[in-house]
Protein backbone atom coordinates (compact mmCIF):
# COMPACT_ATOMS: atom_id res chain seq x y z
CA UNK A 1 0.00 0.00 0.00
CA UNK A 2 1.02 3.27 -0.77
CA UNK A 3 -0.25 6.98 0.80
CA UNK A 4 0.16 10.24 -0.69
CA UNK A 5 -1.48 13.15 1.50
CA UNK A 6 -1.62 16.94 1.06
CA UNK A 7 -3.85 19.31 3.25
CA UNK A 8 -6.36 20.94 1.52
CA UNK A 9 -8.27 23.54 4.17
CA UNK A 10 -9.07 21.82 7.42
CA UNK A 11 -9.21 18.17 5.48
CA UNK A 12 -6.13 15.93 5.17
CA UNK A 13 -6.45 14.39 1.94
CA UNK A 14 -4.85 10.81 2.01
CA UNK A 15 -4.86 8.90 -1.15
CA UNK A 16 -4.26 5.24 -0.90
CA UNK A 17 -2.70 2.95 -3.82
CA UNK A 18 -2.50 -0.86 -4.66
CA UNK A 19 -4.33 -3.77 -1.83
CA UNK A 20 -5.91 -3.58 1.40
CA UNK A 21 -5.81 -7.39 2.00
CA UNK A 22 -5.14 -9.64 5.20
CA UNK A 23 -1.55 -9.12 5.15
CA UNK A 24 -0.93 -5.17 3.94
CA UNK A 25 -4.27 -3.81 5.37
CA UNK A 26 -2.89 -3.59 9.19
CA UNK A 27 -0.81 -0.66 7.56
CA UNK A 28 -3.67 1.67 7.13
CA UNK A 29 -4.46 2.01 10.82
CA UNK A 30 -1.07 2.47 11.54
CA UNK A 31 -1.17 5.61 9.13
CA UNK A 32 -4.17 6.90 10.47
CA UNK A 33 -2.91 7.24 14.01
CA UNK A 34 0.41 8.97 12.76
CA UNK A 35 -1.48 11.48 10.84
CA UNK A 36 -3.84 11.87 14.66
CA UNK A 37 -0.45 12.26 16.57
CA UNK A 38 0.57 14.94 13.66
CA UNK A 39 -2.24 16.57 14.43
CA UNK A 40 -4.73 16.07 11.06
CA UNK A 41 -8.28 14.52 12.73
CA UNK A 42 -10.24 14.93 9.84
CA UNK A 43 -9.22 12.77 7.14
CA UNK A 44 -10.58 12.51 3.13
CA UNK A 45 -9.40 9.20 1.70
CA UNK A 46 -9.02 9.02 -1.71
CA UNK A 47 -9.76 5.28 -2.88
CA UNK A 48 -9.75 5.93 -6.44
CA UNK A 49 -6.41 4.14 -6.62
CA UNK A 50 -7.41 0.96 -4.63
CA UNK A 51 -7.39 -2.08 -6.29
CA UNK A 52 -8.62 -4.29 -3.92
CA UNK A 53 -10.57 -4.38 -0.10
CA UNK A 54 -11.20 -7.78 1.58
CA UNK A 55 -12.62 -7.73 5.21
CA UNK A 56 -9.79 -7.02 6.78
CA UNK A 57 -9.04 -3.69 4.91
CA UNK A 58 -12.69 -3.22 6.27
CA UNK A 59 -11.59 -3.99 9.86
CA UNK A 60 -8.85 -1.56 9.62
CA UNK A 61 -10.49 1.15 8.27
CA UNK A 62 -13.18 1.01 10.99
CA UNK A 63 -10.66 0.68 13.80
CA UNK A 64 -9.25 3.93 12.45
CA UNK A 65 -12.25 5.75 12.02
CA UNK A 66 -13.16 4.80 15.45
CA UNK A 67 -10.20 6.47 16.97
CA UNK A 68 -10.23 9.52 15.00
CA UNK A 69 -14.26 9.53 15.88
CA UNK A 70 -13.31 9.06 19.48
CA UNK A 71 -10.27 12.38 19.25
CA UNK A 72 -13.10 14.86 17.90
CA UNK A 73 -12.30 13.86 14.51
CA UNK A 74 -13.46 12.33 11.22
CA UNK A 75 -13.35 9.92 7.62
CA UNK A 76 -14.90 10.50 4.69
CA UNK A 77 -14.14 8.82 1.37
CA UNK A 78 -14.43 9.63 -1.94
CA UNK A 79 -14.04 8.28 -5.58
CA UNK A 80 -13.93 4.35 -5.30
CA UNK A 81 -14.70 2.30 -8.27
CA UNK A 82 -14.92 -1.78 -8.68
CA UNK A 83 -14.42 -4.16 -6.45
CA UNK A 84 -14.07 -1.22 -3.84
CA UNK A 85 -16.94 0.08 -4.49
CA UNK A 86 -18.93 -3.00 -3.90
CA UNK A 87 -17.60 -4.32 -0.91
CA UNK A 88 -18.26 -0.60 0.42
CA UNK A 89 -22.05 -1.09 -0.23
CA UNK A 90 -22.64 -4.43 0.66
CA UNK A 91 -20.76 -4.22 3.79
CA UNK A 92 -22.60 -1.01 4.95
CA UNK A 93 -19.72 1.36 4.66
CA UNK A 94 -21.44 3.51 2.24
CA UNK A 95 -24.22 4.45 4.52
CA UNK A 96 -21.58 4.35 7.61
CA UNK A 97 -19.56 6.89 6.50
CA UNK A 98 -19.62 10.15 4.14
CA UNK A 99 -18.84 9.00 0.50
CA UNK A 100 -18.70 11.12 -2.14
CA UNK A 101 -17.92 10.33 -6.14
CA UNK A 102 -15.45 13.00 -6.23
CA UNK A 103 -12.52 14.17 -4.63
CA UNK A 104 -14.16 18.18 -5.27
CA UNK A 105 -17.24 16.87 -3.58
CA UNK A 106 -15.93 15.41 -0.39
CA UNK A 107 -13.49 18.73 0.33
CA UNK A 108 -16.87 20.67 -0.53
CA UNK A 109 -18.96 19.78 2.40
CA UNK A 110 -19.68 21.50 5.27
CA UNK B 1 -11.16 -30.26 -11.74
CA UNK B 2 -7.72 -28.06 -10.95
CA UNK B 3 -6.97 -28.37 -7.58
CA UNK B 4 -3.92 -27.17 -4.68
CA UNK B 5 -3.27 -27.96 -1.45
CA UNK B 6 -0.88 -26.32 1.11
CA UNK B 7 -0.43 -25.21 4.50
CA UNK B 8 -3.01 -23.61 6.49
CA UNK B 9 -0.75 -20.60 6.99
CA UNK B 10 -1.29 -17.29 5.70
CA UNK B 11 1.82 -17.89 3.42
CA UNK B 12 0.18 -20.10 1.16
CA UNK B 13 -2.09 -17.18 0.56
CA UNK B 14 -0.50 -15.66 -2.62
CA UNK B 15 -0.21 -19.28 -4.02
CA UNK B 16 -4.00 -19.77 -3.58
CA UNK B 17 -4.78 -16.43 -5.36
CA UNK B 18 -3.00 -16.66 -8.12
CA UNK B 19 -4.13 -20.52 -8.52
CA UNK B 20 -7.68 -19.50 -8.26
CA UNK B 21 -7.40 -16.58 -10.47
CA UNK B 22 -5.55 -18.71 -13.45
CA UNK B 23 -8.92 -20.82 -13.01
CA UNK B 24 -11.40 -18.10 -13.33
CA UNK B 25 -8.90 -16.36 -16.04
CA UNK B 26 -9.36 -19.62 -18.04
CA UNK B 27 -13.02 -20.19 -17.46
CA UNK B 28 -13.62 -16.69 -19.39
CA UNK B 29 -15.19 -15.21 -15.88
CA UNK B 30 -15.05 -11.22 -16.44
CA UNK B 31 -12.57 -8.89 -13.89
CA UNK B 32 -15.42 -8.13 -11.49
CA UNK B 33 -16.53 -11.89 -11.51
CA UNK B 34 -12.71 -12.08 -10.84
CA UNK B 35 -12.59 -10.03 -7.94
CA UNK B 36 -15.39 -11.31 -6.68
CA UNK B 37 -13.42 -14.76 -6.47
CA UNK B 38 -10.12 -13.39 -5.47
CA UNK B 39 -12.28 -11.52 -2.42
CA UNK B 40 -14.41 -14.88 -1.13
CA UNK B 41 -11.37 -16.58 -1.19
CA UNK B 42 -9.66 -14.41 0.81
CA UNK B 43 -12.34 -14.55 3.09
CA UNK B 44 -12.95 -18.27 3.36
CA UNK B 45 -9.06 -18.85 3.46
CA UNK B 46 -8.35 -16.88 5.91
CA UNK B 47 -11.38 -18.07 8.65
CA UNK B 48 -9.98 -21.42 8.12
CA UNK B 49 -5.96 -21.03 8.73
CA UNK B 50 -6.94 -18.63 11.78
CA UNK B 51 -9.70 -20.31 12.96
CA UNK B 52 -10.67 -24.47 11.78
CA UNK B 53 -6.76 -25.82 13.14
CA UNK B 54 -6.70 -23.87 16.35
CA UNK B 55 -6.46 -26.45 19.24
CA UNK B 56 -5.84 -29.38 16.99
CA UNK B 57 -2.96 -31.30 17.50
CA UNK B 58 -0.08 -32.17 14.93
CA UNK B 59 -2.18 -35.48 14.47
CA UNK B 60 -4.10 -33.73 12.02
CA UNK B 61 -2.48 -32.34 9.18
CA UNK B 62 -2.95 -28.72 9.05
CA UNK B 63 -3.63 -28.50 5.44
CA UNK B 64 -6.13 -26.61 2.91
CA UNK B 65 -7.15 -27.87 -0.49
CA UNK B 66 -8.54 -25.66 -3.07
CA UNK B 67 -10.11 -26.98 -6.70
CA UNK B 68 -11.51 -24.91 -8.76
CA UNK B 69 -13.32 -25.18 -12.58
CA UNK B 70 -16.62 -25.21 -13.80
CA UNK B 71 -19.59 -27.49 -12.71
CA UNK B 72 -21.50 -29.48 -13.90
CA UNK B 73 -23.87 -26.53 -15.21
CA UNK B 74 -20.62 -24.90 -16.62
CA UNK B 75 -20.35 -22.39 -13.32
CA UNK B 76 -17.13 -21.55 -12.32
CA UNK B 77 -16.80 -22.38 -8.39
CA UNK B 78 -14.28 -22.98 -5.75
CA UNK B 79 -14.45 -26.16 -3.35
CA UNK B 80 -12.55 -25.76 -0.43
CA UNK B 81 -11.64 -28.17 1.91
CA UNK B 82 -10.08 -28.54 5.35
CA UNK B 83 -9.80 -31.11 8.24
CA UNK B 84 -10.13 -28.80 11.39
CA UNK B 85 -12.93 -28.19 13.20
CA UNK B 86 -16.25 -28.82 11.98
CA UNK B 87 -17.63 -24.96 11.12
CA UNK B 88 -20.49 -24.38 8.80
CA UNK B 89 -19.48 -20.56 7.59
CA UNK B 90 -22.83 -20.45 5.51
CA UNK B 91 -25.37 -21.36 8.51
CA UNK B 92 -22.51 -19.59 10.78
CA UNK B 93 -22.64 -22.59 13.27
CA UNK B 94 -20.14 -24.19 14.59
CA UNK B 95 -20.61 -27.85 16.06
CA UNK B 96 -20.49 -29.16 19.47
CA UNK B 97 -16.99 -30.36 20.23
CA UNK B 98 -16.06 -33.57 21.57
CA UNK B 99 -12.94 -32.48 22.36
CA UNK B 100 -12.62 -29.64 25.53
CA UNK B 101 -9.63 -28.58 24.21
CA UNK B 102 -11.80 -26.69 21.23
CA UNK B 103 -14.51 -24.61 23.67
CA UNK B 104 -17.46 -23.91 21.45
CA UNK B 105 -17.13 -19.98 21.81
CA UNK B 106 -19.75 -19.70 18.58
CA UNK B 107 -23.70 -20.05 19.25
CA UNK B 108 -25.81 -20.36 16.71
CA UNK B 109 -27.38 -16.65 16.56
CA UNK B 110 -23.96 -15.77 15.69
CA UNK B 111 -25.39 -15.72 11.92
CA UNK B 112 -27.92 -12.78 13.06
CA UNK B 113 -25.50 -10.88 15.38
CA UNK B 114 -23.36 -10.21 12.81
CA UNK B 115 -26.18 -9.16 10.23
CA UNK B 116 -27.43 -6.47 12.86
CA UNK B 117 -24.15 -5.50 13.57
CA UNK B 118 -24.01 -4.39 9.94
CA UNK B 119 -26.59 -1.57 11.08
CA UNK B 120 -24.85 -0.43 13.91
CA UNK B 121 -23.24 3.03 14.31
CA UNK B 122 -19.66 4.09 14.30
CA UNK B 123 -20.01 3.52 18.15
CA UNK B 124 -21.62 0.63 18.66
CA UNK B 125 -20.22 -1.08 15.52
CA UNK B 126 -18.07 -4.16 15.95
CA UNK B 127 -14.74 -4.88 14.27
CA UNK B 128 -15.07 -7.86 12.92
CA UNK B 129 -17.75 -10.63 11.08
CA UNK B 130 -17.72 -9.05 7.87
CA UNK B 131 -15.81 -11.97 6.16
CA UNK B 132 -18.83 -14.33 6.50
CA UNK B 133 -21.36 -11.88 5.53
CA UNK B 134 -18.82 -10.95 1.86
CA UNK B 135 -18.68 -14.73 1.26
CA UNK B 136 -22.80 -14.85 1.22
CA UNK B 137 -22.78 -11.93 -0.78
CA UNK B 138 -20.46 -11.83 -3.34
CA UNK B 139 -20.83 -15.68 -4.02
CA UNK B 140 -23.36 -18.78 -3.87
CA UNK B 141 -21.87 -20.49 -1.13
CA UNK B 142 -22.91 -24.14 -0.09
CA UNK B 143 -21.31 -26.53 3.07
CA UNK B 144 -20.92 -29.68 4.02
CA UNK B 145 -19.72 -31.67 6.52
CA UNK B 146 -17.96 -34.97 4.91
CA UNK B 147 -15.92 -37.43 7.54
CA UNK B 148 -13.34 -35.24 9.15
CA UNK B 149 -13.60 -32.53 6.43
CA UNK B 150 -15.28 -29.45 6.14
CA UNK B 151 -16.45 -28.94 2.12
CA UNK B 152 -17.00 -25.36 1.19
CA UNK B 153 -18.50 -24.94 -1.94
CA UNK B 154 -18.68 -21.56 -3.33
CA UNK B 155 -20.55 -21.11 -6.78
CA UNK B 156 -19.96 -17.49 -9.00
CA UNK B 157 -22.33 -17.54 -11.63
CA UNK B 158 -22.61 -15.11 -14.13
CA UNK B 159 -23.97 -11.79 -13.08
CA UNK B 160 -27.37 -10.87 -13.90
CA UNK B 161 -29.46 -11.39 -11.17
CA UNK B 162 -27.23 -8.74 -9.15
CA UNK C 1 2.57 -32.87 1.44
CA UNK C 2 1.81 -30.02 -0.46
CA UNK C 3 -0.02 -30.73 -4.25
CA UNK C 4 -0.99 -29.31 -6.87
CA UNK C 5 -3.56 -30.95 -9.86
CA UNK C 6 -3.62 -29.29 -13.16
CA UNK C 7 -4.44 -30.20 -17.10
CA UNK C 8 -2.30 -32.45 -18.78
CA UNK C 9 -1.04 -29.36 -20.72
CA UNK C 10 2.06 -27.58 -21.74
CA UNK C 11 0.62 -24.38 -19.95
CA UNK C 12 0.60 -26.21 -16.98
CA UNK C 13 4.25 -25.97 -17.26
CA UNK C 14 4.84 -23.07 -15.33
CA UNK C 15 2.56 -23.27 -12.54
CA UNK C 16 3.74 -26.86 -11.56
CA UNK C 17 7.67 -26.07 -12.01
CA UNK C 18 6.81 -22.58 -9.32
CA UNK C 19 4.98 -25.14 -6.97
CA UNK C 20 8.24 -27.59 -6.84
CA UNK C 21 10.53 -24.77 -6.74
CA UNK C 22 8.65 -23.04 -3.57
CA UNK C 23 8.51 -26.78 -2.53
CA UNK C 24 12.09 -27.01 -2.52
CA UNK C 25 12.95 -23.65 -1.40
CA UNK C 26 10.86 -24.23 1.66
CA UNK C 27 12.93 -27.48 2.53
CA UNK C 28 16.11 -25.92 2.22
CA UNK C 29 17.43 -27.26 -0.55
CA UNK C 30 20.21 -25.30 -2.02
CA UNK C 31 20.63 -23.91 -5.38
CA UNK C 32 22.16 -26.98 -7.22
CA UNK C 33 19.81 -29.29 -5.59
CA UNK C 34 16.97 -26.93 -6.70
CA UNK C 35 17.70 -26.70 -10.25
CA UNK C 36 18.07 -30.34 -10.67
CA UNK C 37 14.21 -30.15 -9.06
CA UNK C 38 13.91 -28.21 -11.97
CA UNK C 39 14.83 -30.10 -14.53
CA UNK C 40 13.52 -33.32 -13.87
CA UNK C 41 10.01 -31.93 -12.95
CA UNK C 42 10.24 -30.81 -16.38
CA UNK C 43 11.08 -34.25 -17.93
CA UNK C 44 8.71 -36.08 -16.20
CA UNK C 45 5.62 -33.91 -16.86
CA UNK C 46 6.78 -33.17 -20.65
CA UNK C 47 6.34 -37.45 -21.25
CA UNK C 48 3.40 -37.25 -19.44
CA UNK C 49 1.87 -34.39 -21.56
CA UNK C 50 3.01 -36.05 -24.52
CA UNK C 51 2.74 -39.39 -24.33
CA UNK C 52 0.67 -40.91 -21.38
CA UNK C 53 -2.75 -39.81 -22.81
CA UNK C 54 -2.44 -40.15 -26.43
CA UNK C 55 -5.20 -42.39 -27.61
CA UNK C 56 -7.35 -42.11 -24.94
CA UNK C 57 -10.50 -40.80 -24.81
CA UNK C 58 -12.01 -37.80 -23.04
CA UNK C 59 -14.20 -40.45 -20.59
CA UNK C 60 -10.31 -40.22 -18.79
CA UNK C 61 -9.60 -36.90 -17.22
CA UNK C 62 -6.21 -35.77 -18.86
CA UNK C 63 -4.85 -34.76 -15.45
CA UNK C 64 -1.19 -34.33 -13.89
CA UNK C 65 -1.17 -34.36 -10.16
CA UNK C 66 2.57 -33.32 -8.26
CA UNK C 67 2.70 -33.38 -4.66
CA UNK C 68 6.27 -32.34 -3.08
CA UNK C 69 7.62 -32.22 0.41
CA UNK C 70 10.20 -34.29 2.68
CA UNK C 71 9.24 -38.01 3.27
CA UNK C 72 9.72 -39.89 6.05
CA UNK C 73 13.44 -40.22 6.18
CA UNK C 74 12.76 -35.93 5.23
CA UNK C 75 14.54 -36.48 1.79
CA UNK C 76 13.06 -34.05 -0.58
CA UNK C 77 10.87 -35.76 -2.98
CA UNK C 78 8.41 -35.03 -5.73
CA UNK C 79 5.42 -37.48 -6.53
CA UNK C 80 3.90 -37.56 -9.88
CA UNK C 81 0.76 -39.35 -10.61
CA UNK C 82 -0.84 -39.45 -13.57
CA UNK C 83 -3.89 -41.82 -15.31
CA UNK C 84 -2.53 -42.79 -18.57
CA UNK C 85 -1.13 -45.35 -20.10
CA UNK C 86 0.71 -47.98 -18.08
CA UNK C 87 4.58 -46.23 -18.49
CA UNK C 88 7.53 -47.17 -16.50
CA UNK C 89 10.17 -44.48 -17.02
CA UNK C 90 12.84 -46.01 -14.87
CA UNK C 91 12.83 -49.31 -16.12
CA UNK C 92 11.44 -47.34 -19.12
CA UNK C 93 9.10 -50.18 -20.41
CA UNK C 94 5.49 -49.84 -21.41
CA UNK C 95 3.11 -52.42 -20.59
CA UNK C 96 1.38 -54.62 -23.39
CA UNK C 97 -1.97 -52.33 -24.11
CA UNK C 98 -5.06 -54.20 -23.83
CA UNK C 99 -6.70 -51.46 -26.42
CA UNK C 100 -5.16 -51.34 -30.08
CA UNK C 101 -5.69 -47.70 -29.94
CA UNK C 102 -2.78 -47.03 -28.02
CA UNK C 103 0.14 -49.44 -30.17
CA UNK C 104 2.81 -50.47 -27.96
CA UNK C 105 5.80 -49.05 -29.62
CA UNK C 106 8.43 -49.29 -26.93
CA UNK C 107 9.47 -52.17 -26.58
CA UNK C 108 11.39 -53.49 -23.21
CA UNK C 109 14.87 -52.70 -24.70
CA UNK C 110 14.26 -48.79 -25.19
CA UNK C 111 16.38 -48.49 -22.05
CA UNK C 112 19.15 -49.80 -23.31
CA UNK C 113 18.73 -48.22 -26.67
CA UNK C 114 18.58 -44.79 -24.84
CA UNK C 115 22.01 -45.66 -23.19
CA UNK C 116 24.28 -46.63 -26.21
CA UNK C 117 23.28 -43.81 -28.16
CA UNK C 118 24.67 -41.77 -25.15
CA UNK C 119 27.94 -43.18 -26.57
CA UNK C 120 26.82 -42.06 -30.30
CA UNK C 121 28.84 -39.82 -32.67
CA UNK C 122 27.29 -36.85 -33.94
CA UNK C 123 26.05 -38.33 -37.33
CA UNK C 124 24.78 -41.41 -35.53
CA UNK C 125 23.26 -40.09 -32.65
CA UNK C 126 19.72 -40.24 -32.27
CA UNK C 127 18.23 -36.82 -31.25
CA UNK C 128 15.49 -37.99 -28.45
CA UNK C 129 15.90 -39.94 -25.07
CA UNK C 130 17.55 -38.02 -23.26
CA UNK C 131 14.44 -37.22 -20.79
CA UNK C 132 14.27 -40.12 -19.10
CA UNK C 133 18.21 -40.34 -18.89
CA UNK C 134 18.02 -37.24 -16.86
CA UNK C 135 15.75 -38.22 -14.37
CA UNK C 136 17.72 -41.15 -13.53
CA UNK C 137 21.00 -39.14 -13.44
CA UNK C 138 19.74 -35.96 -11.71
CA UNK C 139 17.26 -37.79 -9.06
CA UNK C 140 16.50 -41.29 -7.30
CA UNK C 141 12.97 -42.46 -9.12
CA UNK C 142 10.77 -44.94 -8.59
CA UNK C 143 7.80 -46.01 -10.43
CA UNK C 144 4.64 -47.81 -9.32
CA UNK C 145 1.53 -48.79 -11.42
CA UNK C 146 -1.10 -48.37 -8.82
CA UNK C 147 -4.82 -49.26 -9.90
CA UNK C 148 -5.12 -46.29 -12.88
CA UNK C 149 -2.73 -44.35 -12.12
CA UNK C 150 1.43 -44.45 -12.97
CA UNK C 151 2.80 -42.81 -9.53
CA UNK C 152 6.44 -41.84 -10.48
CA UNK C 153 7.97 -40.95 -6.71
CA UNK C 154 11.87 -38.56 -7.21
CA UNK C 155 13.86 -38.33 -4.66
CA UNK C 156 16.49 -35.42 -4.07
CA UNK C 157 18.84 -36.68 -1.26
CA UNK C 158 21.71 -34.23 0.03
CA UNK C 159 24.62 -34.27 -2.71
CA UNK C 160 27.21 -35.74 -0.75
CA UNK C 161 27.47 -38.95 -3.03
CA UNK C 162 27.70 -37.30 -6.29
CA UNK D 1 16.51 -16.82 -24.96
CA UNK D 2 18.31 -13.87 -26.40
CA UNK D 3 21.09 -13.87 -28.91
CA UNK D 4 24.19 -11.83 -29.11
CA UNK D 5 26.85 -12.80 -32.01
CA UNK D 6 29.71 -11.50 -33.57
CA UNK D 7 32.70 -12.81 -35.86
CA UNK D 8 35.54 -13.45 -34.81
CA UNK D 9 37.89 -14.77 -37.62
CA UNK D 10 36.39 -17.21 -39.52
CA UNK D 11 34.26 -18.12 -35.93
CA UNK D 12 30.54 -16.79 -35.51
CA UNK D 13 30.62 -16.48 -31.52
CA UNK D 14 26.95 -16.66 -30.42
CA UNK D 15 26.20 -15.88 -26.80
CA UNK D 16 22.74 -17.24 -25.36
CA UNK D 17 21.19 -15.97 -22.46
CA UNK D 18 18.25 -17.23 -21.00
CA UNK D 19 16.75 -20.55 -20.35
CA UNK D 20 16.51 -24.11 -23.09
CA UNK D 21 13.15 -25.28 -22.37
CA UNK D 22 10.69 -27.13 -23.41
CA UNK D 23 8.75 -23.76 -24.68
CA UNK D 24 11.61 -22.02 -25.72
CA UNK D 25 14.58 -23.92 -27.20
CA UNK D 26 13.60 -24.53 -30.70
CA UNK D 27 14.29 -20.93 -31.02
CA UNK D 28 18.08 -21.96 -30.81
CA UNK D 29 17.91 -24.11 -33.93
CA UNK D 30 15.85 -21.92 -35.56
CA UNK D 31 18.98 -18.94 -34.74
CA UNK D 32 21.16 -21.59 -35.94
CA UNK D 33 19.93 -22.14 -39.35
CA UNK D 34 19.48 -18.18 -39.74
CA UNK D 35 23.58 -17.92 -39.48
CA UNK D 36 23.94 -21.10 -41.81
CA UNK D 37 21.85 -19.18 -44.11
CA UNK D 38 23.77 -16.21 -43.67
CA UNK D 39 27.18 -18.33 -44.20
CA UNK D 40 28.26 -18.70 -41.12
CA UNK D 41 28.93 -22.64 -40.45
CA UNK D 42 31.75 -22.32 -37.52
CA UNK D 43 30.13 -21.66 -34.53
CA UNK D 44 31.26 -21.19 -30.99
CA UNK D 45 28.26 -20.76 -28.42
CA UNK D 46 29.09 -19.06 -25.52
CA UNK D 47 26.72 -20.19 -22.49
CA UNK D 48 28.33 -18.37 -19.76
CA UNK D 49 24.79 -16.58 -19.29
CA UNK D 50 22.64 -19.63 -19.89
CA UNK D 51 20.79 -20.02 -16.82
CA UNK D 52 19.05 -23.50 -17.45
CA UNK D 53 18.94 -26.19 -19.90
CA UNK D 54 16.71 -29.27 -20.26
CA UNK D 55 16.43 -32.16 -22.78
CA UNK D 56 14.38 -30.03 -25.16
CA UNK D 57 17.93 -27.89 -24.94
CA UNK D 58 20.15 -30.57 -26.18
CA UNK D 59 17.44 -31.79 -29.07
CA UNK D 60 17.69 -28.20 -30.30
CA UNK D 61 21.19 -28.54 -30.14
CA UNK D 62 21.64 -31.73 -31.81
CA UNK D 63 19.36 -30.89 -34.42
CA UNK D 64 21.40 -27.98 -35.21
CA UNK D 65 25.15 -29.02 -35.18
CA UNK D 66 23.81 -32.02 -37.31
CA UNK D 67 23.03 -29.18 -40.14
CA UNK D 68 25.93 -27.55 -39.59
CA UNK D 69 28.16 -30.43 -39.79
CA UNK D 70 26.31 -31.53 -42.87
CA UNK D 71 27.13 -27.77 -44.50
CA UNK D 72 30.62 -29.06 -43.35
CA UNK D 73 30.83 -26.75 -40.57
CA UNK D 74 30.92 -27.20 -36.96
CA UNK D 75 30.27 -26.31 -33.28
CA UNK D 76 32.05 -25.64 -29.98
CA UNK D 77 30.50 -24.70 -26.70
CA UNK D 78 32.67 -22.36 -24.32
CA UNK D 79 31.94 -20.93 -20.58
CA UNK D 80 28.91 -23.31 -19.28
CA UNK D 81 28.62 -23.07 -15.16
CA UNK D 82 25.99 -24.89 -12.59
CA UNK D 83 23.29 -27.05 -14.11
CA UNK D 84 24.21 -26.19 -17.93
CA UNK D 85 27.37 -27.93 -17.42
CA UNK D 86 26.18 -30.54 -15.24
CA UNK D 87 23.91 -31.67 -18.21
CA UNK D 88 26.39 -31.46 -20.56
CA UNK D 89 28.58 -33.89 -18.78
CA UNK D 90 26.07 -36.46 -17.84
CA UNK D 91 24.84 -36.36 -21.33
CA UNK D 92 28.25 -36.87 -22.87
CA UNK D 93 27.38 -33.43 -24.43
CA UNK D 94 31.04 -32.44 -23.45
CA UNK D 95 32.35 -35.18 -25.22
CA UNK D 96 30.35 -35.17 -28.41
CA UNK D 97 31.29 -31.29 -29.13
CA UNK D 98 34.27 -29.45 -28.02
CA UNK D 99 33.88 -27.38 -24.99
CA UNK D 100 36.83 -25.22 -23.86
CA UNK D 101 36.61 -23.39 -19.94
CA UNK D 102 36.81 -19.43 -22.04
CA UNK D 103 36.09 -17.88 -24.95
CA UNK D 104 39.28 -17.36 -25.51
CA UNK D 105 40.67 -21.08 -25.74
CA UNK D 106 37.77 -22.12 -27.67
CA UNK D 107 38.44 -19.03 -30.19
CA UNK D 108 42.61 -20.19 -30.05
CA UNK D 109 42.13 -23.83 -31.31
CA UNK D 110 43.14 -24.80 -34.49
N1 LIG E 1 -13.45 -22.10 10.02
C1 LIG E 1 -13.89 -21.57 11.18
N2 LIG E 1 -13.85 -22.30 12.31
C2 LIG E 1 -14.29 -21.78 13.48
N3 LIG E 1 -14.78 -20.54 13.62
C3 LIG E 1 -14.85 -19.76 12.54
C4 LIG E 1 -14.41 -20.23 11.27
N4 LIG E 1 -14.62 -19.23 10.38
C5 LIG E 1 -15.14 -18.20 11.06
N5 LIG E 1 -15.29 -18.50 12.37
C6 LIG E 1 -15.87 -17.63 13.40
O1 LIG E 1 -16.77 -16.72 12.79
C7 LIG E 1 -16.46 -15.38 13.17
C8 LIG E 1 -16.81 -14.42 12.06
O2 LIG E 1 -15.92 -14.59 10.98
P1 LIG E 1 -15.75 -13.44 9.91
O3 LIG E 1 -17.08 -13.06 9.41
O4 LIG E 1 -14.79 -13.92 8.87
O5 LIG E 1 -15.17 -12.18 10.65
P2 LIG E 1 -13.89 -11.96 11.57
O6 LIG E 1 -13.00 -13.16 11.41
O7 LIG E 1 -13.32 -10.70 11.04
O8 LIG E 1 -14.45 -11.81 12.94
C9 LIG E 1 -14.97 -15.42 13.48
O9 LIG E 1 -14.59 -14.40 14.36
C10 LIG E 1 -14.81 -16.79 14.10
O10 LIG E 1 -15.11 -16.75 15.46
N1 LIG F 1 4.62 -41.40 -19.97
C1 LIG F 1 5.00 -42.05 -21.10
N2 LIG F 1 4.13 -42.87 -21.73
C2 LIG F 1 4.50 -43.52 -22.86
N3 LIG F 1 5.71 -43.42 -23.43
C3 LIG F 1 6.61 -42.62 -22.86
C4 LIG F 1 6.32 -41.89 -21.67
N4 LIG F 1 7.42 -41.21 -21.32
C5 LIG F 1 8.35 -41.46 -22.25
N5 LIG F 1 7.89 -42.33 -23.18
C6 LIG F 1 8.65 -42.86 -24.33
O1 LIG F 1 10.02 -42.87 -24.01
C7 LIG F 1 10.76 -42.21 -25.02
C8 LIG F 1 11.99 -41.56 -24.44
O2 LIG F 1 11.60 -40.43 -23.67
P1 LIG F 1 12.65 -39.30 -23.32
O3 LIG F 1 13.85 -39.95 -22.74
O4 LIG F 1 11.98 -38.31 -22.47
O5 LIG F 1 13.08 -38.67 -24.69
P2 LIG F 1 12.27 -38.01 -25.89
O6 LIG F 1 10.88 -37.78 -25.43
O7 LIG F 1 13.04 -36.77 -26.16
O8 LIG F 1 12.37 -39.01 -26.99
C9 LIG F 1 9.77 -41.23 -25.64
O9 LIG F 1 10.12 -40.88 -26.94
C10 LIG F 1 8.47 -42.01 -25.57
O10 LIG F 1 8.34 -42.85 -26.68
Amino acid sequence: MQFTQNKEGVFLVLEVEGRMDAATSSQFEAHCLGCLEAGDKRLVVDLSKLEYISSAGLRSILSAAKKLKGAGGDMAFCAMGGIVAEVFAVSGFSKLFPTFPSRQEALARS
Amino acid sequence: MSLLRLPASEDSLPQFRQFALDGATCAGLDLAAQQRVELVLEEALINVIRHAYSGMGPDVAHQIELACGPDADGVFRLVLTDWGAAFDPVGATQAAQPSDDAPADQDDDLLSRLESNLEADLEHRALGGMGLFLIRTMSQPAYARQGQANVLTLRFPPTTED
